[in-house]
């Protein structure tokens, strides 16, 4: 059984959301517990087989038996283990942490709920898997679908934000399916190993720069760059508490991690940074991106909106400190995945907390926030704290490296904007501290009480904290054991 | 926003069919597409899977994991119209309809609860307009079984002619939203249920997942479908073959299902009380 | 046997430019139901005529099969098209449109 | 394959392409999207993909048509634009 | 002249795929209308599919069907069928038009029960006039 692992991690989502389904029609009191065993099983055997990459090195998996550029096949290595388990890890807490919320709002569609719930996570975990390029499609649009469904259910402007976010998610699926278009007519082939092996030959080929192009763009509209970035905050935001800290979290990491996938293992480094010659421009644009997500972060009056925005702003690091193109600029990047959707789902969780209690997540409504709320505050300041990049917590090192990536390619425009960047988040964060602990009126006729969001709430965010600081502290091995091996070599 | 509308696509049109000029010709058999990955399809398929339709073979047997996901990613679409529409609330009407057949007159009956809702010459309706045609009904009445046995034709048949699992899947799907235009959800729901629907998609991709579980169980990897002839007693290469046929069995009960809720959610806009 | 299917094909082509001109020729709806529901399905009926005899030209059972196929073709063309222009014909009285009469 | 006939039927797509987004009334939006679809599958039947345009004559011209006059008698019939 | 008709014989239809790809963003980008919307959006992925098999056709070459009686013995020429392989990926392609179809019209639907016009700028007014109202609440 032990070699079965890789495609047991996507299958196990997969098959209990059918159950899930099919017991929200007979007996809807099991879909919440069926959804987090699940999780629980799935995070195991991903656990499992973080633990045989880092014995053996890269495993293959051939789906129904075929070799691979006949058949599809799963290829799990140093860069997509880990970043499976940190899928399973938020998939888990936000099951957790969502199941009240859902009793409440969602009383008699729990089923379907919780069986689109795990049909992402299933979607998001063979996408990170594959080795296959239209098999990445169709677990994109599981993704994306079930995405749209999830955002659909929340306030009075959720469907018409998810109905925008179709579109630009079909735009951006439909692109990238044409890139694919042009790879598969000039290599005839589809299997990601099999077109790096091709495309040496072809680097004079127009058809593959189109193809590239195509691909970029796909994936740039999906993670929201910044021009493309038009569905991300609304659907963010009007969504249920419930689902945005799920998709939130994970759907711009995965994409961004289908952009360094693309790049290094199927269009090659060689080709996409000395042949095409656009590192610089993309480092400028992402240099762009940062400081207009910043602003428009500084503007925004809700929580989930700013929260949104600076969700850009990170994508925009993450983007540039790969497209630096040298070696710390990519460990940083790839760390930076994993420690962003950590920290975001961190603070969302606690959105999530505040927005269960108080109804509404306008700043006007945060005071005495750490009177009523402590536990949830206390997290949120954590979150807070590490998106800055205070020290213990983990995102301080991600941004460490990416500074000295731009400083040691000469790249001072992005070094000063992520500068830039850290003092905005510093006022914004600050901003909701000091409206939460100071707050000069109504202390005397209006009592604060506690009330804080139930256990089940905080136990999820409590965990997430902790794993915050746990992977600060652990990032050297995470580092020197997994993303060392995941860049190749001929980067510097 | 039309200016903008016109700047873009004439910009990013010129682009496109810039690029178009380095594509090898239209037809040309010795464009690498044609000559990398098809030519061992097309040479191996029968003597691999014994299936005389390539396209079946890729689908089901060297490409199967795909099509797993593309069943799920149907069943996904009616989990989320069923969770965007769906509406439990009942709004409490203090009258019902009901319609005399022989003469087509609606009658408003108010305090209607100890009322059979069909008889022979009474039959309930929602609302006034609901149409009544006796030669749409019989003419459909005709139809409807003819095209089930073909939509089962074309699944079984889906080995050695165009066709498999999925067309037959929404042609069956489809022969039920005939009954369901030309008679009336009322009656339609009364033969499917919301809850019969949902189970035949359910068991639909579970039949398909259940195929690849159980080689997993022989001890071979994932839908990998030569393991089973050792409970189908036969060779591995008839063994893909038949679970080929048992797979798209699977699919096809999928997207009827599938077909059917959607349907009934769109058209009613989730409250399930009048069709189309 | 070429004679014949080229023929039947001819009368088919016939009947559906003959159908095509009175759809665009007749005032309103319902004289337009009358052309597009007849002579479609006539049109309809010789070409398919012409094919399964064009298919039948060498004979074998696999070639019988198939032409039996089209005639089902014509024969569940034939219960469908007029139930369908009925159809129409009778969603348009119920929406309200008045017939045309020579006299306005 | 012969290629005069596929450039007609791709001029008549393209032409009824621009038909269906320019009409304002949205019940012939719908049936015009259907017979764009049997267009799509007839072109597609001549390139020899069988069972591709069967695919699209169930579903593009049969379910989804469907679907599409449902959701628009669910909501509005007519377009401003 | 005949080199003129060569070049557009082998190109014409990529041609015609990116005319439509172009009709479909047009519809996405400058229609008000919601359900036009969804409907350019359905014209621009059946324009990829077409891309695709347009790659996979062959010239004198018939459907990728074998024949299962005589074909087990003799040697097959694969130049005498079409390339199989698109197909399967478009068939998969078309599930996901199709879904996607029903999502978003059951998303307009629900956009039609809460707004009560499909009109995409009336919708961004409304919108803007409830937070509107929200921001005086929170001032006052």
């Amino acid at each position: 059984m032990s070699e079965h692992y890789p495609v047991l991690i996507v299958i196990i989502p997969f098959i209990f959301a059918l159950i899930v389904a099919f017991a929200g029609f007979i007996k809807p009191r099991l879909c919440c517990f069926l959804t987090i065993s699940a999780l629980i099983l799935s995070l195991y055997s991903s656990i499992i087989l973080l633990f045989q990459v880092f014995k053996t090195g890269c495993i293959e998996y051939r789906l129904s038996g075929w070799s691979p550029p006949w058949g599809i096949c799963y290829n799990i290595d140093y860069l997509n283990s880990i970043i499976i388990v940190v899928v399973m890890i938020v998939g888990l807490m936000c099951a957790i942490s969502s199941q009240k919320a859902v009793n409440r709002d969602l009383d008699q569609k729990k089923g379907a709920f919780y069986a689109l719930f795990l049909l992402f996570i299933t979607g998001l975990t063979g996408i990170l898997a594959t080795g296959d390029l239209f098999n990445l499609y169709v677990l994109l649009e599981i993704t994306s679908i079930s995405g749209y469904a999830l955002i659909g259910t929340g306030n009075n402007k959720a469907a018409f934000a998810s109905l925008k976010y179709l579109f630009m998610g079909t735009i951006g699926a439909s692109f990238y399916l044409l890139g694919i278009g042009y790879l598969y007519i000039s290599t005839g082939s589809l299997n990601m190993a099999d077109i790096a092996a091709i495309i040496p030959e072809l680097q004079q080929s127009k058809t593959i720069m189109f193809a590239f192009i195509f691909c970029m763009t796909g994936l740039f509209i999906k993670m929201g760059m910044f021009p493309m970035h038009g569905w991300l905050p609304n659907a963010y935001s009007d969504s249920h508490s419930a689902t945005s800290t799920l998709v939130a979290s994970l759907t711009t990491k995965v994409m961004l991690y289908v952009m360094i996938r693309l790049i290094l293992n199927v269009f090659l480094p060689d080709y996409s940074f000395s042949k095409l010659n656009i590192d610089n421009i993309m480092v400028w644009f992402a240099t762009v991106v940062i400081i207009c997500g910043s602003f428009l972060a500084l503007s925004q009056k809700n929580l989930k909106y700013m929260l949104s925005y600076i969700i850009i702003t990170e994508v925009g690091y993450i983007a540039g400190g790969f497209w630096l193109g040298n070696r710390l600029g990519m460990t940083g990047a790839i760390l930076h995945i994993l420690n962003d959707a950590l920290m975001t789902m961190c603070l969302f969780l606690s959105s999530a907390n505040f927005i269960y209690v108080l109804k509404n997540d306008s700043f006007k409504n945060f005071k005495d926030i750490f009177l009523k709320m402590p536990f949830s505050a206390a997290g949120f300041v954590i979150g807070g704290a590490s998106i800055i990049g205070v020290p213990p917590t983990c995102g301080f090192f991600s941004k460490w490296y990416l500074l000295s990536a731009a400083q040691e390619a000469g790249h001072y425009e992005f070094f000063s904007a992520l500068i830039f960047s850290s003092l905005i988040c510093c006022i914004l964060f600050f901003r909701i501290i000091e409206q939460g602990f100071f707050s000069e009126d109504d202390h005397e006729n209006n009592v604060t009480k506690f009330n804080e969001a139930p256990v089940s709430m905080i136990i999820p965010l409590g965990i997430t904290v902790l794993l915050l600081i746990a992977a600060g502290i652990y990032s050297g091995d995470i580092i020197t054991n997994f993303i060392d091996h995941a860049i190749p070599d001929i980067i510097t | 926003m039309k200016i903008i509308g016109i700047i873009t696509i004439l910009l990013s049109g010129s682009i496109m069919i810039y690029s178009t000029l380095d594509f090898p010709e239209w037809g040309d058999p010795l464009s690498p597409a044609n000559t990398h990955l098809s030519v061992y399809y097309i040479e191996n398929s029968m003597p691999d899977t014994s299936v005389p339709n390539i396209v079946t073979a890729i689908l089901a047997d060297y490409r199967s994991y795909d099509t797993m996901f593309e069943t799920t990613v149907i069943f996904a679409a009616g989990l989320a119209c069923f969770l965007l529409l769906r509406n439990f609330r009942k709004k409490k009407k203090e009258y019902s309809l009901y319609r005399h057949i022989p003469t087509g007159v609606t009658l408003k009956i108010k305090n209607s609860a100890d009322l059979a809702d069909d008889t022979k010459l009474f039959q309930r309706i929602d609302s006034t307009w609901v149409p009544f045609d006796l030669v749409t009904r019989t003419a459909s009445g005709l139809i409807v079984p003819f095209i089930q046995i073909f939509a089962l034709y074309v699944i079984a048949h889906g080995h050695h002619s165009p066709g498999g699992g999925f067309q037959g899947g929404v042609i069956f799907g489809a022969a039920f939203i005939l009954f369901a235009i030309s008679y009336s959800l009322r009656e339609s729901l009364k033969i499917i249920s919301e809850k019969t629907a949902v189970i035949l998609s359910c068991v639909g991709v579970m039949i398909y997942a259940g195929t690849g579980l159980l080689c997993l169980l022989f001890g071979s990897n994932f839908l990998n479908y030569g393991s089973l002839a050792q409970i189908l007693f036969t060779d591995p290469v008839s063994a893909r073959s038949l679970a080929i046929l048992f797979v798209e069995i699977g699919v096809g009960l999928a997207v009827a299902g599938v077909m059917i809720w959607l349907y009934y959610n769109i058209s009613s806009s989730g409250k399930y009380n009048q069709g189309l | 046997m070429d004679f014949f299917v080229i023929l039947l094909m001819l009368l088919g082509a016939l009947f559906f430019t003959g159908g095509s001109i009175g759809i665009i020729r007749f005032p309103d709806f319902f004289t337009r139901l009358h052309p597009a529901g007849k002579l479609d399905t006539m049109g309809l009926l010789f070409t398919m005529a012409s094919c399964s005899l064009y298919n039948v030209n060498d004979f074998n059972l696999n070639n019988f099969l198939v032409s039996l196929k089209i005639i089902f073709i014509v024969a569940f063309i034939f219960i469908t098209s007029p139930t369908a222009t009925h159809a129409i014909a009778d969603a348009g009285l119920r929406a309200g449109l008045v017939p045309w009469t020579k006299k306005r | 394959m012969i290629w005069q006939i596929d450039v007609i039927i791709l001029v008549m797509v393209i032409i009824i392409a621009i038909g269906v987004i320019s009409i304002k009334n949205l019940l012939s939006v719908g049936i015009l999207f259907g017979a764009y679809s049997f267009m799509m599958c007839l072109l597609w039947a001549i390139m020899g993909a069988v069972d591709v345009a069967f695919t699209e004559a169930s579903v593009g011209a049969g379910v989804s048509t469907v679907f599409l006059i449902a959701a628009i008698f669910r909501t509005s019939r007519g377009s401003k634009d | 002249m005949d080199n003129y008709l060569f070049f557009i014989v082998s190109k014409f239809n990529y041609w015609g795929v990116m005319i439509l790809i172009m009709i479909g963003i047009y519809a996405i980008i400058s229609k008000q209308n919601l359900i036009k919307k969804i409907i350019g959006m359905n014209i621009f992925q059946t324009a990829i599919i077409l891309f695709y098999i347009s790659i996979g056709s062959k010239k004198n070459a018939s459907i990728p069907i074998l024949h299962h009686l005589n074909e087990h013995t003799q040697k097959i020429n694969p130049d005498d069928f079409v390339n199989p392989l698109p197909h399967v990926l478009m068939l998969t392609a078309i599930v996901v038009s199709v879904a996607t179809l029903g999502v978003a019209l059951s998303l307009a639907i629900k956009i039609y029960q809460q707004f009560g016009t499909l009109e995409e700028n009336i919708i961004n007014n409304k919108i803007a006039a409830d937070n509107n109202r929200q921001s005086v609440i929170d001032r006052l």
